[in-house]
């Protein structure tokens, strides 16, 4: 059996900052923003109990700057924000997407355009996770339900992206990031933690973007006598710029192709109630536990319906959600927003009619009540 | 000398990319011979760029050099520098990466006085993308965006850091270069944020549209228009008044931002034993 | 005689070298390069080697 | 959802709403429950009303927000204008009497305990009324045990541990009194 | 006939910022990034001839900052950038998609992901356009694909967001901005120009958000007594914060659904050879005329390919790409990125085996070459 | 007076959102008295603020006023103005707003000389988000994220942007209230970029974590602590040190942005006749 | 006499003005607001009214 | 694509390619042909070799860019390095033999006109070097027109006019020579 910690509340924004100190994040660089401040504080707190450095910068272009610079040391680095921070940290993100850098960036997300309602839940920045920073770039990005998936996903994001050298994106939502429940943390000598690789050959021979067949390049630390050079210009595998088209187009390919190759053990997702299920709901985050609510009462009327629960996001699970679709009846997306992730769904579900959203962007959660009347609505109609 | 330096150069990747008279390859050469010359140790050495023409010397000098984005390197920077404060971190930045889109990292990583030393190559001018005018353009100059005339206000980019906090700051020129590798070296000796504004040329965008002549003219420019700060207190003001002061302007002493840190740190590991 | 160890391959015809030289010591070719012209000349102050920005002039031994 | 008990504590910023509610929370927990417990935030609350929410029950809670609330706290009069409305039939409301007017709750019980004023007297200290209205809700709406309760009260606030266990058990027992 | 001007030599981004002068933009702030810097100098060196205004600000953020502040006075105004300058703007381009200012952001693409290619052409910032700033959030977009277009959809850009009050994007790519070719501009007396609604009440009366059947409000220039509040929060009907669920999610849904309202007027696109066309491609920008080259290519192989140019790009015309797909029997979508548009055209299309991406991603725009082969590679296969 | 200001507040949305005791009341109060004695057209005034507790004042003051992101307050200010060169504007910043994230648009307005009147409203600590350190947090106070006590250096802020070049400078406190008024209109005087520091008191998110009491002890103690400037000149090194200057810092006549913009327009209209 | 006019309903009895009042003029009520004790002791100074911060107090004519 | 004439300017930067490229293009206009004129940036290029290039056709331009190059001007080294081996079959080369060796290509015909000496030497001035070269493969490719092309140079350079013209009208004569 899995061992546990006691039984103790914490809170989502909380859970995910413990997470990061046990699987080792060392620096944390940030702004405060609304509604994910606590994470800053958190770490401002704990970080140098273990050696470890926080920093609030300017602001958040600086915060993840600073994250990137620490990272290229060798350190696990993490910083968080909300969405008018994270639209500011897309140049950066972009930059350690196409230098290879691991680092987690937490976006609490807050509902808006623009600043909107800094303590209102939504989930409207699940495209911009994907889209946010300008050219084709591999993005990784996972959102957690509960406080505990909040503690899990958070060790699994610095894993993946330690493992792919590549920025990971936790999407929380102010709902899970705020609330407080109870949770049994996993010991912590039950994780399994992940370092990105350190060069195996002597500094005279590192090819900093060389790749065997895992396609991730070792990394050596800053300092330690490799000097190697890191730039945002299209690279070759020296790390050094270059305008040959050929040479852009491989490291790109691999590039955009890394994440992909690891698609399946970076895929994670939950089913609920899914066996005997001709109708299903796909969601993810903060709007997954109303859903399972709602679950139980169209079950009690007697309506065999099931839960699909994306973990992770981005890249976005085509396949498996295909497979999940196929003989479903209707498929209901409920989110928080006018209908990101449906809008994936879409590209793959074999007919669109099936397709339902459940949409909610007036700054509170979304409740099952709300979601079993849709539900029903709608399935009348058929 | 040249011949001492060679080894902090990647060979490999010259000659550079800097246009014919560029004074870009002299501020390098000043900053490899200031690292040379107080011995640290190069392997612990990392230089960070933003973007621009100045920004890409990171990919000649041989340490761990990181070109970042543009504006970006004090940030970038800072956290090379906090998350291994063993390290020896420079900064290398244009007028317009350093002191327009990166003004702000700027005057914050003044106020930690965090040890970096930030090298500013100062041609009064976006070169790399050009010639627009940057915020070290002297009024009334021309530049593509400034057909006109600049009308802008100029920064006395000396007295804003200093405003922030700066615990060292000095200016040299590509003329003065002895001075330039000087005042690099001061950088380097002060236990804190230093910042040291290299007065540079560029010929190609702007020289030219300035008509300021060839490379050998516009050096022969700085020589006429710069005084050192020492003489400087010396002379009448009408002989100082719109000349480049070069030289040490500015010392202090205040704790530094790594270092208070780790004694932070060094206070936990105390209670916990 | 002081030894002057020219780089041609890097030089970029600048002209600072031989703008600066203060013994006429250095001087150009047909494309703007530098040349060595009076090598007697020469003082060995580095001026040319210090102020060459493309690393292509080394003075003495 | 029969086990499940949805609370909502009402009051004005500063009232320590929400430290209630996780001290709710964390007694709930070691009585062996599962709990949640939420909050709205705002700036615009800021001295206005502002809530936070603890749900409690034996099986694991799916959606984690108050639907409608079977035990209400109010404790300022913004609260109870904005909250007073929305109770569960038969539901347990509790007013601080000493804030808040008559309430025009027809479906559940409401019982009326002057907190403050019983802070201020018996306890002599009126930061410890939110404390002492948990002990009231918890007490008449058999939300938590005592011990858990008490235990909870000593984890969160060590250093100043007696005088809320006194305004603790104040409030848990004037409750009983009433109901 | 349409009357025109004279032939001329024109670059891509001096057309498009001779358009701007035309429509009527009077202000232009901005950051030089290659390659759109072109724009920025045209503006510095005509508007104060027109009594206008060009500033050079301290970054892109502040660049589009200023932007806004002058059209709430009453000014048309605009800014042009490219990838890494983009997405320092994001945050304020969902400001003004919030408060619903008018304006327009030129992006001249280059490659990415971060720094990339600054000089090499690219069409990587497709989804970044929709999706760059954080929420839900009405956007336009459009994408020229000669100098003449770059002229014309300036034009019409500048007008979107005049009358619908929205950020409006001009998605050059490197190619279009920086060719020169032979344009003959329209004669100006035959532009169609539109300014924003200006109040119709006195000030007593207005309500900044108020809205008749049009969907958007009336907009009152600050300086004329109006005293009207612009937030980023959510606002209700007189532009003060509220943090009313129902009123939130009327603005919203008005915000979200405005510009799907005038989706007709504002869908522009060129078809090209497609009447008996049995094979078709659907491209944008750069790599249209390539494409077009390819047409001719093929069809004098016997091949029926026809072309579909989308030049209003967001709103994606869903049912106007859904009809052209239908009877089609491949459709080839030839795109320098990894095939950003032809997810949207995956959403649509009936059978997605159908949909073949002809992508290229080297820093070198594709050429009709490429494209043939590609074609032929796929349609031997069937 | 308040009966003479009133019509400058938009008395439908009082009482505001502040804390009590909150010194943000106060410091608009001060702006609102300087605006009325100035006898600006108030049609013609346009505040622009950011985001912060501070920045939420655009919301009462009865003008034109834009609350925009966060920081970028001066960045829309400058398009107002340039754009339309006749209206007075006005920026209203917290030092978290102003000085931390906004820091660079700050020194470059204030390069520029662009004739903008920024109010900063110090309260020495984020206040919106609920108790954060800002550059502007004494060296070793608490914070939420500064819970061993701070140790980033402060701005002087004042320094800070006469460095960059403001034309006028002046610092009041919720305390001195005359003098802060006598600020803003100094600055509302000013043709050029003024720069007022309104130093004020946060009971809520700085004076309790730092146990500095109610709001009227805060106020005693702004008062036992600050100094008017003229004042300072004449008292005893020791009596000034850490003090808080009030009063006007600096002032200097220099060109404004807008208004050169403006004679080369009118040299192109010349032209054009 | 000074005319003292509160707003009470805007009163966030935040104790500034009867802090700040030289005369003892202000005082506070149970819940901590303003209320007016002692008019005839005002020297109409306007140390409250300029330092309420929330616009309660007009003082005068 | 009978009529489209696919031109590349090569050289370094600094010579003059682009202006070049946009004289042809002008004159083309003059001319009434459809034109489109690209060129290869980079701060890579600076002192390397680059690009301009010209397309002219009777009829609408599609691909923008040129493919193969049947008309190629080399006026450095680094520009033959690197452009030398690309020219379509019975193509037109033009190199500027003071500054460049002998080519290596077979399939097309390649005059060597010692095109900066002919500036330097009978204009007086090596900035001429450009035009005299566009005036060169023009003239000898058959482009354009002399008329637009010296009209296009009247256009965009009238303070320097007389000058370039000279060179201009060296240019096309010497090519008119030799083939
Ligand atoms: C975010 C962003 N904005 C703009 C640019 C374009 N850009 C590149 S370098 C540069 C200016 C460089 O000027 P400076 O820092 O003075 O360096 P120099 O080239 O003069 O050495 C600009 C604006 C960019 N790369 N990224
Ligand atoms: C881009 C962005 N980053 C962060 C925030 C969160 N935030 C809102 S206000 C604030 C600080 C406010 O401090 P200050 O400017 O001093 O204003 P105060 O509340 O103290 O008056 C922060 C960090 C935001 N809204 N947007
Ligand atoms: S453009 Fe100017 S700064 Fe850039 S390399 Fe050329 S001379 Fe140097
Ligand atoms: S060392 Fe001095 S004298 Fe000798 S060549 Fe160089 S500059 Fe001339
Ligand atoms: S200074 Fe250097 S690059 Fe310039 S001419 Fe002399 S040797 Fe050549
Ligand atoms: S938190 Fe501080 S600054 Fe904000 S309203 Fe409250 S007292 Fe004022
Ligand atoms: S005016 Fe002065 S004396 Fe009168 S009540 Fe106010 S503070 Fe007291
Ligand atoms: S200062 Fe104003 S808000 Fe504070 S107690 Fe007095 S009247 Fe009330
Ligand atoms: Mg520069
Ligand atoms: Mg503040």
């Amino acid at each position: 059996m899995e061992k546990l910690r006691k039984a103790q509340l914490l809170q989502g924004n909380q859970a995910c900052a413990i997470a990061a100190l046990e699987a080792g994040v060392r620096f944390f660089g940030g702004y405060p923003i609304t509604p994910s401040t606590e994470i800053a504080e958190h770490m401002a707190a704990e970080l140098p109990k273990l050696g470890g450095k926080f920093i609030q910068m300017e602001d958040e272009i600086g915060g993840m700057g600073a994250v990137l610079g620490a990272a290229l040391t060798g350190t696990k680095a993490m910083t968080a924000t909300s969405g008018p921070g994270f639209s500011l940290k897309q140049e950066n993100i972009g930059f350690a997407a196409m230098t290879e850098i691991p680092c987690v960036i937490v976006n609490v997300q807050r509902m808006g355009p623009s600043t909107g309602g800094p303590t209102a839940p939504a989930q409207g920045d699940v495209m911009q996770a994907r889209w946010g920073t300008h050219g084709d770039h591999p993005i990784i990005a996972v959102s957690p339900a509960s406080v505990l998936e909040a503690y899990e996903l958070t060790v699994k994001a610095i894993n993946f992206s330690e493992k792919l050298r590549t920025p990971v994106i936790i999407l929380l939502d102010e709902t899970i990031g705020h609330m407080r429940e109870k949770v049994e943390l996993p010991a912590i000598e039950t994780l399994e933690l992940y370092e990105r690789k350190r060069p195996s050959t002597p500094a005279e021979k590192y090819l900093p973007y060389e790749t065997d067949e895992t396609g991730i390049p070792e990394m050596a630390d800053f300092g330690t006598g490799y000097r190697w050079h890191v730039t945002g210009l299209n690279h070759d595998e020296t790390g050094f710029p270059t305008g040959k088209t050929d040479v852009i187009e491989k490291q790109l390919m691999r590039l955009l192709t890394k994440v992909e190759k690891y698609q399946e053990e970076i895929t994670l997702y939950k089913t609920y109630k899914i066996e005997d299920a001709e109708y299903l709901f796909i969601t993810f985050g903060g709007t997954v536990r109303p859903a399972m609510e709602a679950v139980e009462i169209l079950r009690k009327e007697g309506m065999k319906i099931g839960l699909f629960q994306l973990q992770t996001i981005w890249p976005f699970p085509e396949e498996i959600v295909q497979e999940y679709c196929k003989d479903k009846k209707t498929i209901f997306v409920p989110e928080m927003n006018m209908g990101q992730i449906r809008g994936e769904i879409k590209k793959v579900v074999d007919n669109k009619e099936k397709l339902v959203g459940i949409n909610k962007i007036n700054g509170e959660i979304i409740t099952p009540q709300e979601i079993v009347s849709k539900v029903k609505e709608v399935a009348n109609k058929c | 000398m040249l011949k001492d330096i060679e080894k902090l150069l990647r060979q490999d990747k010259m000659p550079h990319i800097w246009c014919p008279g560029c004074g870009n390859g002299i501020v390098m050469k000043a900053m490899l011979e200031a690292i040379n010359s107080t011995g640290i140790d190069t392997k612990k050495t990392v230089v960070v760029s933003g973007i621009g023409c100045s920004s890409r010397a990171t990919g000649y000098m041989n340490f761990d050099t990181l070109h970042t984005t543009h504006g970006r390197a004090l940030a970038f920077a800072t956290g090379v520098k906090l998350a291994k404060p063993e390290l020896n971190v420079f900064v290398v930045t244009g007028d317009g990466d350093g002191s327009a889109i990166g003004g702000n990292h700027l005057i914050h990583a003044a106020r930690r006085n965090i040890d970096i030393n930030v090298v500013m190559f100062n041609n009064n001018i976006y070169g790399m993308t050009g010639g627009q005018y940057s915020p070290l353009t002297p009024h009334g100059k021309f530049a593509t965006t400034a057909p006109y005339g600049n009308f802008d206000r100029a920064f006395n980019i000396c007295d804003l850091v200093k405003g922030a906090g700066a615990t060292f700051i000095g200016r040299g020129t590509v003329f003065h270069t002895k001075v330039l590798t000087e005042m690099i070296k001061g950088a380097i000796e002060n236990k804190g944020f230093s910042f040291v504004e290299a007065v540079s040329i560029c010929p190609i965008s702007y020289g030219r549209r300035n008509k300021m002549g060839t490379a050998p003219q516009m050096m022969e420019w700085l020589k006429e228009n710069s005084v050192p700060v020492k003489a400087a207190s010396k002379l009448p003001p009408e002989k100082v008044a719109g000349k480049i002061l070069v030289g040490e302007l500015y010392k202090e002493e205040a704790p530094e931002f790594t270092q208070k840190y780790d004694e932070l740190i060094a206070r936990f590991q105390k209670g916990a034993e | 005689m002081a030894k002057i160890v020219i780089n041609q391959k890097w030089c970029k015809a600048c002209g600072i070298c031989y703008g600066l030289c203060p013994k006429g010591v250095l001087d150009k070719d047909d494309t703007g390069k530098v040349v060595v012209k009076n090598p007697d000349a020469c003082i060995m102050c580095r001026i040319c080697e210090e102020h060459c920005p493309d690393y292509c002039i080394k003075i003495g031994g | 959802m029969a086990n499940r008990k949805e609370i909502r504590l009402s009051g004005t910023g500063g009232q320590g709403i929400i430290l209630g509610g996780i001290l709710l929370a964390e007694a709930a927990i070691l009585d062996g429950k599962e709990v949640v417990q939420t909050q709205s935030y705002g700036p615009e609350a800021r001295g206005g009303a502002s809530k936070a929410e603890v749900i409690i029950d034996e099986k694991p809670i799916l959606h984690p927000k108050v639907v409608i609330p079977n035990y209400l706290l109010i404790m300022s009069q913004a609260a109870a204008d904005k909250y007073a409305s929305e109770i569960a039939d038969k539901g347990l409301v509790i007013v601080d009497g000493t804030n808040v007017g008559k309430i025009p709750i027809q479906n559940a019980q409401v019982a009326y305990l002057p907190l403050t004023e019983l802070a201020r007297e018996k306890i002599g200290n009126t930061l410890t009324t939110n404390i002492l209205a948990i002990g009231a809700l918890a007490g008449a709406g058999d939300l938590v045990s005592y011990e858990s309760l008490e235990e909870a009260v000593k984890m969160r606030l060590a250093k100043v541990a007696d005088l809320n266990i006194k305004a603790l058990r104040l409030g848990w027992e004037s409750a009983k009194e009433i109901i």
